[in-house]
């Protein structure tokens, strides 16, 4: 069923492979960093907001 | 004839107040009160219509104010915590110009006849950057001498006004209340308007 | 009526953080799944094009990207316009989280076509109609992020970026047929995508990748709401519970 | 209806006409980077008169965008704007007689100077009357979507640049059939479709876009 012959020629796409390489590394970055970045906000955000919601108790037991 | 019921108001992430209601009839003043940042302002711009509330409904002859629409603004008057007027036009012309957006008539005479009532007399064709901040002020309450419409929300209308002037006003106040007017207004000086039945809405 | 009523609860903050919370992994398994078949048939399984060569295997993510560009400013729209109508809070929130991911999708379609155009018109950049109109949409979405970030009160930018995308969802039938008009003017059609007939198999993977990025996109969004959600909330009990369990 | 709108564009046609020195900055904005092209690209008519379409309709673009923050910000400033809000007429008509007031002091001007900006190019006869043309029947929209703009931006930060950014994307039809009907005269091709489809957008703008400004002032004014 497989199309191509060796894994050199895979890489090489018939001599598009930066073309084909750029694009689809570029979309793999992309698609990586963006939920590992979205994780990254919602956990500061959430440290954030523990962090007010403490001070907040705090001040309202005084 | 102007209700409000189960008013509730967020600004921002804080709830000003919540459960807020009052009644108002023909002849009656409200005098809104409470600290600064209590949400005085912001209850004045929900009963013009300006600021939908969170929850709760105000009323107009029994109507609600966000379906009755242009039929209650053309009952409306308000006068805000900024003058809205132009400082490149004289005051004759800001308060011609006012009353032509506002949909109204007013001719020249009556317009000069109110400039003279607040104390401008002489003044009418100086453009109004040349004025001081309380004749500007009187610019803008100038608008309020041949207002017929029954409903008058005024913001802090005393500010910047000398003793002469608060009694002016007072009793111009007092005449809109004894045509059968209602009005509602801030105010962080107690004046004595003496006719008229006085309501307090204190907000905490 | 009950109907009407679930579809009230699911509109609620409250309700809908922990749903979104229960599919996110769904979600990222299925555009998995679909990832994985759709560069199996796109990559390894697909014949090549006999005009294109193998370059034209960009067309897996070319296109993928630029209908999920076009879609997520249509589903945004469409949040804003409910947003608008019943002043629903998660109305904003959605169209908020999508707008970054529909403004990626744009912005991965503009480089694919790049990479494309180089090899195939010898120019990283031609003012194709599809590109040109692409490059608007990126800046459609980067106009409705720069708003509703200049506005501090979070009801005010809901509302203002939701007239905003309606205003825009008008205009980019009207951008797109200008601008197709005007390239076909000065262009001539010397610049044209040859439709290939495409190979049932190259369909396959095309539609195989599209679902995996419509998926990761719902993922990520869904990520992105709970965010905002707690951001926005932060004084409701609910979100006092959560933040006192100590979720992660 | 035809009162408040012809009332709103007096008022705001007699205030732009007591601070002449905004219309004129602006009339000057255009002149100076509209000149400023032959200087940058060289004298080469051809070049020249090719180059001509584009560049006075960017130049006009961007010319529209210096006035657009103070369309409704003065009126936000000193509280007139609530007071135009408050009208028992809907708001929509108030922005129509703005927008026609702002159209007659940035719009009309520019269409008045561009025919003497075009023979700098070494434009014919033809595509003269044709930019003039053009440049009437296209800013009007310019004015009408950029309502929307100010509407939307009123009282933030950096509201001018913000503006640009949602405005100027939302111009280029405008551009492209401006500069299209001026670049179709002067290839002998004829400008009359152009300019139709021109027309068609400007009509739909003035009667689209205040209603849109309106709601956008009344998220503004919450």
């Amino acid at each position: 069923m497989i199309y191509w012959n060796s894994f050199s020629d895979f890489l090489a796409m018939g001599g598009y492979g930066l073309y084909v390489w750029g694009s689809f590394g570029v979309t793999a970055a992309v698609m990586l960093i963006e939920p590992i970045a979205v994780a990254r906000h919602r956990k500061t955000t959430i440290a954030r907001l523990k962090r007010q919601l403490r001070a907040e108790s705090r001040t309202t037991a005084e | 004839m102007l209700e409000a019921d189960n008013l509730e108001c967020v600004r921002g992430e804080r709830r000003l107040f919540a459960g807020l209601g009052f009644r108002l009839e023909a002849g009656e003043l409200l005098y809104l009160q409470g600290r600064n940042g209590a949400g005085k302002t912001s209850l004045l711009r929900m009963i013009i219509g300006l600021l939908p509330p969170e929850t709760g409904e105000i009323r107009w002859k029994g109507e609600p104010i966000r379906r009755a629409g242009e039929s209650f603004r053309a009952d409306l008057c308000y006068l805000g915590h900024l003058n809205a007027i132009k400082e490149e036009l004289t005051p004759l012309e800001n308060l011609l110009a006012a009353a032509r957006l506002a949909g109204e008539d007013l001719s020249e005479d009556d317009a000069l006849d109110a400039l003279e009532q607040v104390g401008l007399a002489g003044r009418e064709d100086l453009a109004c950057k040349y004025l001081s901040q309380g004749q500007k002020r009187r610019v803008a309450l100038a608008r309020l001498v041949k207002e017929r419409r029954p409903l008058w929300v005024l913001d802090e209308p005393f500010v910047a006004l000398d003793v002469a002037a608060v009694d002016w006003l007072a009793g111009l106040i007092s005449a809109h209340l004894q045509r059968g007017g209602l009005a509602v207004m801030t105010t962080h000086q107690r004046v004595d308007i003496p006719a008229g039945t006085i309501r307090e809405l204190r907000l905490s | 009526m009950t109907d009407r009523f679930n579809l009230y609860r699911f509109a609620s903050p409250a309700t809908f953080y922990p749903l979104a919370g229960t599919l996110i992994p769904y979600f990222a398994a299925i555009a998995a799944v679909f990832g994985i078949a759709g560069l199996y048939v796109g990559m390894l399984v697909a014949p090549t094009d006999f005009q294109q060569g193998e370059g034209y295997r960009i067309i897996f993510i070319h296109v993928p990207a630029s209908w999920l560009s076009m879609f997520i400013y249509l589903v945004m729209a469409g949040w804003a316009a409910i947003g608008l109508a019943f002043n629903t809070r998660l109305s904003g929130m959605m169209a908020q989280a999508l707008a970054p991911t529909g403004a990626l999708m744009a912005f991965l379609s503009l480089w694919t076509g790049a990479l494309w155009g180089k090899p195939m018109w010898g120019t990283w950049w031609v003012w194709d109609a599809r590109l040109t109109s692409e490059l608007i949409l990126l800046f459609l979405y980067i106009g409705y992020m720069a708003l509703t970030a200049a506005i501090d009160d979070a009801r005010r930018a809901d509302k203002a970026g939701g007239l905003l995308l309606l205003v825009g969802v008008v205009n980019v039938p009207i951008i797109y047929f200008s601008v197709k008009w005007w390239n076909t003017l000065h262009q001539g059609s010397s610049v044209n995508l040859t439709k290939s007939s495409m190979a049932e198999t190259m369909l396959w993977g095309m539609l195989l990748m599209a679902m995996c990025f419509w998926m990761y996109s719902i993922a990520v969004a869904l990520m992105r709401v709970r965010t905002i959600m707690l951001e926005r909330e932060r004084h409701t009990d609910w979100v006092k519970a959560i933040l006192a369990g100590g979720e992660q | 209806m035809l009162n408040i709108v012809a009332a709103v564009a007096g008022r705001d046609l007699k205030l732009a006409m007591r601070r002449q020195a905004d219309i004129v900055s602006a009339l000057f904005f255009f002149v100076i980077v509209v000149s400023l092209f032959p200087l940058g690209i060289g004298p080469e008519p051809d070049l020249l008169r090719k180059l001509a379409p584009g560049v006075l309709w960017v130049a006009a673009l961007l010319a529209t965008m210096l006035s657009l923050p103070r369309l409704f910000a003065d009126d936000h400033r000193d509280g007139t704007l609530e007071q135009l809000a408050l009208a028992p007429h809907p708001l929509g008509l108030v922005v129509t007689g703005k927008v026609i007031a702002h159209w007659l002091v940035s719009g009309l001007p520019l269409a008045l100077i561009a025919p003497v900006l075009g023979i700098q190019f070494d434009l014919s006869t033809d595509a003269l009357l044709v930019l003039t043309g053009a440049i009437l029947l296209g800013t009007p929209a310019l004015s009408g979507i950029g309502a929307i703009g100010a509407a939307l931006t009123l009282g933030l930060r950096g509201g001018g640049v913000l503006l640009s950014l949602l405005v100027l994307p939302l111009y280029i039809p405008v551009l492209i059939f401006g500069a299209g009907a001026v670049d179709a005269t002067v290839s002998g091709l004829g400008g009359e479709g152009h300019l139709s489809l021109l027309a068609a957008m400007t009509c739909a703008s003035i009667g689209f876009a205040p209603w849109a400004a309106a709601a956008a002032l009344k998220i503004a004014l919450e």
